[in-house]
């Protein structure tokens, strides 16, 4: 088995560094599809690793030492378990589907063969992140996915707005990172081991404090990949990078890091019920919040971006509350959806020559009939209608809320399930329905290569089944390794009007969607120009915050430090006090003037001096000898 | 009344202070040589005061080679000294500021 | 041979310097070559018979100079010193076949030749004094490469360069010698010998104005906060091969200093000072960092990165424990291979535009694709990536770090922050973007002289990084056996708590032998 | 009583000796009083035990030396009254007692007198020229030969300088200044005329 664990993990990384030999020249469509075959092998790996799983086998190797220094020992190990290979069955699955579809999307872009090494790098990351059996090497796929997804998101580095998001994901990421190395500085420091294993069994001979602020620490750090708020302007931005590149790094997989992280740890924090509480009321706050941009925005990758965060927040809701299979259940549906609806948006990118706006497409759904076929059903499967994925995993997610009594949150998933539909609804009505108000500027829309649409149609099957069908698998699966508690509702009329309660909602939410914009788009100037609009369009001024609150005074600190003090104070003194010994030659230089009679003169001043002071010495010398008898 | 050894160190002292004085006042070079010999005979005279009322032969034989230096030091002065004369027709102390720093 | 390894690595090349005035000055870059490379052949051999499972001192070598005062020439490696020296080797064998100065080449040649010697003695030298004669021999040739060959201000940056390492050093002077009259106090006889130095327990009160006079010889040099001013100038004035050796090698020694004197000599003025001294290092790295990015010119970002990254290695150094020093001397390996090549890459667009201001730049990737890739791949390393060579030693210095103070360790963690900030700006504006120049439509990628010298330092900086051990392993017991070495000699309480006792057998044993 | 009667006097005499060698305008005057003060100053050492030394005073200064000077005086011209730049005749003044007082101090306070140990005990068997003779050849044999060496050199040098044509070699002149030489030579009265 440990054969197919090298497989699954390295094929990426051969396709990577095969791509990067051309990256310098031309496009040679055979990058794009040695990359491709080597992720399915991957993928079909990982399928041969989740049989095995399934069995209830687990593979753990550990290839070689690492890092090893006094006490610290850490190897490169890889842990296929219940829970990794979910994470790698999705990564594989949607690379695999994302790699074949931007073989078509990237076909006239210059840097084709760079776009696939920079992509199968990701996908390796990403692997090392989630088959690694200790927390330095999860470090390294979090800091190998941070990397690639700044050289993705700059892709097309000639883009100043592209380079500048990938830089911010990329900085911002590393502050959750720091929080992230602190708390692994805390359990090396208390444990002396930062395998999985060790770490898990021993955590709780801790004491309570620490255990919390490892708690506390490592979820900072989820916070960053997971971008939650307060660090999740990134994620909008990062929309700047190519089409597929949103729909793997910043909708599937990447983003999902963070939940993955908290998944994992979940005996440390199943510890910690208060950190716990305050992870799912974060995540609760990041769905709503995220949702209420979403509504507004007229960008369509954004809309999708802001789509994902809320999303992420359901998931961190159910981690938090201790749902961690249910969270991870999750993870996987939205991984398929969420993904298909970006390859989608690339879909109609493309058409549409790179036109963003919702506002001036419509009436795609003629030339691009499966596209919209499968974006629907995306939407469909986002909002939660029975019996598509969504269903099973988001909706399961507001039961856990309520089964666990904090009815808070729940009533702001319910509100948010509800905006989830709206907005996602709104984007569907927007683009495909309606006025064909795009043929003013001139666009001539046409559907994608057939066999990207044959590459998105997996992810199509999955968006609609992965709920119904795997559900009970899966569960039996992880529950080796996760706590296993089932949330049923026991009171079967509570259950059954809740369910329906909530179809009924989302179904409501999405009437009203294609109500308000299936038809004709109405501009109501007045609802625009209000305060909530403009705050939601503006995403809560958060970014203008940002800019004035951190980057501008950290620009202008740095000028400072460096024009006014490093240069007028630190240096200035140096010279300074150079200054002062040359001043004092230039001064002290008419001394010797030449004239040797006051040179003598002066001899014979310095010979009083040294007189002096050896009478000084020698008094000194001797009241301290006599002191001392 | 007694000479002790004081006396002769004060004397020494005295002398030096007076060669010290010529050396200062005087522009003439020939006569700074003669300020420069009071300086080193001031110097003997203590060194063989100490020899005596220490009963060590060091002093005198310092003092013996300060002789030996003297002589040198004026053999070789005064053949500079003839140098300057010859090329300035001068040997005022004031003139020589070649080393005007 | 083999006995005598060492001193032939520090004078052949000193020789190979005294017969390269009479080589013919077209064949000087040959002969440069060719000597650089059998030193470097002949480091890695010493590295090849090194044992990497003792700890202490391998390949000693002893000479009486001034046998009155216990002056010998003494040298000797142990896991800590030997990459350094293998380092110093590369480098300036990378350096001079990466050689694009054009004017009086065969001097560069020999004045780098001469530097090599003293880079090497430096770090192999046991005995103070002879130590403090190659620390101080190293200013001239440095001197002089920023003098002859530097930029237009180079007169004063050398000047500023000399003057105040070399100040800073007489301060350290007086140290040793007041340390060599206290063994003599102590012992009855004299000794410079560092060995024997080590045996000493100081009372605190010595070991702390000791520790003062050492600290402000080595800061200069590192530098540390306030003392950093020198750097900038000298780097902005030196030419590439002069940055490169220096950011490289001798601002290494500094930190090497650290370890080999002041914390074995004075282990309770060590822990005594450990707190002020962070603060220091984590102005120099958050401070620094900040200057970085305010920076207009692409060489001194990269200057004042060094002196960031060398703030970590200072914390790591001052940790006191095996993972913290072990990670700062890994991370002095790992800071001379970047920065080194960072300035390579620096060095490269500059002979091809003359100028270093950023503003002048703009869109390199699309025209110098691969440039663009090597100088990522360095600036990733830099801003400390996983799996490159850099995070090993940042990630055990803070690590190491933590122990001693996490509030601290928090502040300097931050370096990981401000140190992408600065390097993704930096290289935000040189390389991405739209071509605005038109004089840098035509640039040429890098040519195979400048890929001769870049490509193995990409080669180490990931093979470091994914497979650290054979370095971090003989740095590891060396350092084992200076940390028990510190335990042992600690007598306040305090110091006695932070450093940890190691007491494993095999530690234990090699110290017996070698002290 | 003896001793101290002849010390006092031979103080004073070699004081006022000295003070009118330093202070008279006139360079004759000067040369006598210094010889005198010479001659004095060997009272001492024949007062002091070191009979050698005072011989060898007399010989060395008051016979080659002073003659040595003379010849210069002569060679200079500076017989008559010399005129003389005065500067600070104060300052001069109040350096040099301040010079002898510390001196002074540092002599007569207990210091000297209780840190100086004997390393060569005079022997009360023999007379003083044997004692010194003894020493000179034995102990202090390599200094003695190196200062015969300095006054060969010294003897050298000073006919070197002094020499006529010898000069011409010598790097103390430019080129054009030698080639001046001869032109000045022929005419010397009218350099002694500016003088």
């Amino acid at each position: 088995m440990e054969i197919y664990l090298y497989i699954a993990l390295f094929a990426p990384l051969t396709g990577s560094l095969f791509a990067a030999l051309f990256a310098a020249s031309p496009k040679t469509s055979v990058t794009g599809i040695v990359a491709s075959g080597l992720l399915f092998t991957s993928f079909v790996s990982s399928v041969i690793l989740l049989n095995y799983v399934m069995a209830g086998h687990t593979v753990h190797v550990e290839m070689m030492t690492w890092i090893a220094s006094g006490d610290l020992y850490i190897p490169f190990g890889f842990v296929v378990d219940q829970v990794s290979v979910v994470m790698m069955m999705v990564v594989s699955i949607v690379s695999t589907i994302v790699h074949i579809y931007s073989i078509g999307y990237m076909d006239h872009d210059k840097g084709f063969n760079r776009f696939f090494s920079y992509l199968s790098a990701f996908v390796f990351s990403m692997m090392v992140l989630v088959m690694s059996d200790n927390f330095l090497g999860l470090f390294i796929g979090w800091e190998g996915v941070g990397l690639c997804s700044w050289l993705l998101i700059g892709f097309w580095y000639h883009k100043e707005s592209a380079t500048w998001a990938a830089n911010e994901a990329f900085i911002m990421n590393r502050i959750a990172d720091l929080a992230m190395l602190i708390g692994i500085f805390i359990i090396y420091w208390n444990i002396g081991s930062l395998q999985y294993d060790v770490v898990f069994s021993q955590i709780a001979n801790l004491p309570m404090p620490i255990i919390t602020w490892i708690g506390i620490f490592l979820f900072i750090g989820a916070m960053g990949k997971s971008a939650q708020f307060p660090l999740h302007t990134w994620l909008a931005d990062a929309m700047e990078g190519p089409t597929p590149v949103s729909a793997l790094i910043h909708a599937a997989t990447m983003v999902t890091a963070g939940v993955y992280l908290v998944v994992r740890a979940n005996p440390i924090y199943d510890l910690i019920p208060e950190v716990g509480t305050v992870i799912a009321s974060l995540g609760a706050f990041v769905a709503m919040f995220a949702a209420t941009m979403a509504l507004v925005n007229r960008d369509m990758k954004r809309i999708i971006a802001y789509s994902t965060l809320s999303q992420l927040g359901y998931m961190f809701v159910a981690a938090g509350l201790g749902a961690y299979w249910v969270a991870l259940f999750h993870l996987m549906a939205h991984a398929f959806f969420k993904a298909l609806l970006f390859l989608g948006a690339g879909n109609v990118m493309h058409a549409m020559h790179d036109e963003l706006d919702p506002f001036k497409m419509g009436g795609l759904k003629k030339p691009m009939k499966w596209t919209w076929i499968l974006m629907t059903l995306a939407s469909v499967a986002l909002a939660g209608i029975y019996p598509l994925a969504g269903f099973f995993s988001k909706d399961l997610i507001l039961e856990v809320a309520f089964v666990e009594q904090h009815y808070i949150l729940y009533s702001v998933l319910l509100a948010t399930a509800g905006l989830t539909a709206f907005y996602s609804f709104r984007l569907v009505a927007l683009i495909f329905h309606g006025d064909e108000r795009h043929l003013e500027h001139g666009i001539h829309p046409h559907e994608a290569y057939n066999f990207m649409l044959y590459a998105m149609a997996p992810l199509g099957v999955l968006a609609v089944i992965a709920g119904m069908v795997f559900k009970t698998p899966y569960y039996e699966m992880v529950t080796h390794l996760l706590p296993a508690i089932e949330y049923h509702i026991h009171n079967h009329t509570t259950f059954w009007i809740m369910t329906i309660g909530t179809q009924l909602f989302v179904i409501a939410a999405i009437a009203y969607a294609y109500k308000k914009y299936a038809k004709a788009v109405k501009v109501d100037a007045k609802v625009e120009s209000g305060f909530l609009y403009q705050l939601l369009y503006n995403q809560y001024y958060i970014p203008k915050l940002y800019d004035e609150l951190f980057s501008k005074p950290y620009r202008e600190l740095s000028k400072l430090a460096w024009k006014q003090i490093d240069l007028k104070i630190v240096d200035a003194t140096v010279d300074g006090i150079a200054n002062v010994i040359y001043r004092t030659g230039e001064k002290t230089h008419t001394m010797q003037n030449g004239n040797l009679s006051s040179m003598l003169r002066w001899m014979v001043i310095g010979l009083v001096v040294l007189l002096v002071l050896a009478i000084a010495f020698t008094v000194g010398y001797n009241a301290v000898t006599m002191r001392a008898m | 009344m007694e000479i002790t050894l004081a006396h002769y160190l004060v004397l020494s002292s005295v002398l030096f202070a007076i060669g010290l004085i010529g050396v200062m006042r005087r522009k003439n070079l020939l006569m700074l040589f003669f300020a420069t010999e009071i300086l080193l005979n001031a110097t003997n005279i203590g060194f063989a005061a100490i020899a005596h009322f220490h009963n060590d032969l060091t002093g005198q034989m310092f003092a013996f080679f300060i002789i030996a230096i003297a002589a040198s030091e004026v053999a070789v002065g005064l053949g500079l000294l003839i140098v300057m004369y010859k090329r300035t027709g001068k040997i005022d102390l004031d003139i020589m500021t070649s080393m005007r720093g | 041979m083999q006995e005598h390894i060492l001193s032939i690595l520090i004078f052949f090349p000193a020789l190979a310097a005294m017969l390269g005035f009479i080589v013919h000055k077209d064949s000087a870059r040959a002969y440069g070559i060719t000597v650089a490379a059998i030193e470097f052949l002949l480091s890695l051999w010493l590295w090849n018979i090194y044992d990497p499972m003792t700890s202490g001192m391998q390949f000693m070598e002893k000479a009486p100079l001034v046998a009155a005062f216990g002056i010998n020439y003494l040298v000797g490696i142990d896991g800590i010193s030997l990459f350094i020296i293998v380092l110093s080797t590369f480098f300036t064998m990378i350096g001079i076949a990466s050689l694009t100065e054009t004017r009086r080449v065969k001097d560069l040649i020999i004045t780098l030749l001469f530097l090599e010697m003293t880079m090497v003695g430096v770090f192999a030298a046991l005995d103070a004094i002879v130590f403090y004669v190659f620390w101080e021999l190293s200013l001239i040739p440095m001197l002089y490469i920023i003098g002859a060959w530097g930029g237009p201000l180079r007169i004063y940056a050398s000047v500023k360069f000399f003057l105040y390492t070399f100040t800073g050093s007489l301060v350290m002077l007086v140290g040793m010698l007041f340390m060599a009259y206290f063994y003599y106090q102590a012992t009855g006889q004299w000794s410079f010998s560092l060995l024997e130095w080590y045996r000493l327990i100081l009372p605190l009160n010595f070991q702390l104005w000791l520790f003062a006079a050492f600290f402000i010889g080595f800061a200069i040099k590192v530098p540390m906060f306030p003392f950093h001013t020198w750097l900038p100038y000298a780097h902005g004035q030196a030419p590439t091969i002069g940055s490169v050796i220096l950011a490289a090698i001798l601002l290494k020694m500094g930190t090497y200093a650290f370890v080999r004197f002041s914390l074995p000599l004075f282990p309770d003025a060590s822990v005594f000072f450990m707190f002020p001294i962070a603060t220091l290092a984590i102005i120099m790295i958050v401070y620094t960092a900040m200057v970085a990015y305010a920076q207009e010119d692409i060489k001194q970002v990269v200057a004042y990165s060094s002196v960031s990254h060398m703030g970590v290695i200072v914390l790591g150094t001052f940790a006191l424990n095996v993972e913290g020093i072990s990670g700062s001397i890994f991370l002095m390996i790992a800071h001379g291979v970047v920065s080194g090549a960072l300035f390579l890459l620096v060095g490269v667009i500059y002979d091809r535009r003359h100028t270093k201001l950023m503003s002048e730049f703009g869109g390199l990737a699309s025209v110098m694709p691969r440039y663009a890739t090597i100088f990522g791949i360095m600036m990733m390393a830099s801003v400390g990536l996983p799996l490159t060579i850099n995070f090993v030693g940042e990630f055990l210095s803070l690590l190491g770090f933590y122990k001693q103070s996490h509030s601290f360790t928090l502040v300097a963690g931050t370096a990981i922050i401000v140190g992408a900030i600065y390097m993704l700006s930096a290289y935000k504006k040189m390389f991405f973007g739209n071509v605005t120049k038109e004089e840098n439509k035509n640039l040429k990628d890098v040519n195979r002289t400048e890929l001769i010298a870049l490509v193995p330092l990409v080669i180490i900086t990931i093979w470091l990084g994914v497979y650290p051990k054979p370095i971090l392993e003989p740095i590891s017991n060396s350092v084992e056996s200076i940390v028990q070495l510190m335990h042992d000699k600690a007598q306040t309480p305090e110091a006695q708590a932070r450093i940890p006792n190691l007491s494993n057998p095999v530690a234990k044993n090699s110290q017996q032998e070698t002290y | 009583m003896f001793e101290v009667v002849a010390f006092y006097l031979f103080a004073a005499l070699t004081i006022a000796m000295f003070t009118i060698t330093v202070m008279t305008s006139q360079a004759l005057y000067a040369l006598t009083a210094m010889a005198a003060g010479m001659i004095f100053i060997s009272a001492f050492f024949f007062m002091l035990g070191a009979d050698f030394l005072g011989v060898v005073q007399i010989i060395v200064y008051t016979g080659a030396v002073m003659a040595l000077y003379a010849f210069g005086m002569m060679f200079f011209d500076t017989t008559r009254t010399m005129v003389e730049k005065r500067e600070n005749p104060r300052t001069i003044f109040i350096l040099g007692v301040l010079a002898a007082t510390l001196v002074v101090f540092i002599f007569i306070s207990p210091i000297i007198s209780t840190h100086l140990e004997t390393q060569y005990p005079l022997e009360a068997a023999s007379g003083n020229s044997q004692a010194i003779g003894m020493i000179l050849f034995t102990k202090f044999l390599v200094p003695f030969e190196v200062a015969a060496v300095m006054l060969l050199v010294a003897m050298i040098a000073g006919i070197v300088l002094a020499g006529k044509k010898m000069d011409k070699s010598l790097t103390l002149m430019a080129e054009e200044e030698i080639a001046l030489m001869g032109a000045n030579e022929a005419k010397p009265d009218s350099q002694e005329g500016a003088h």
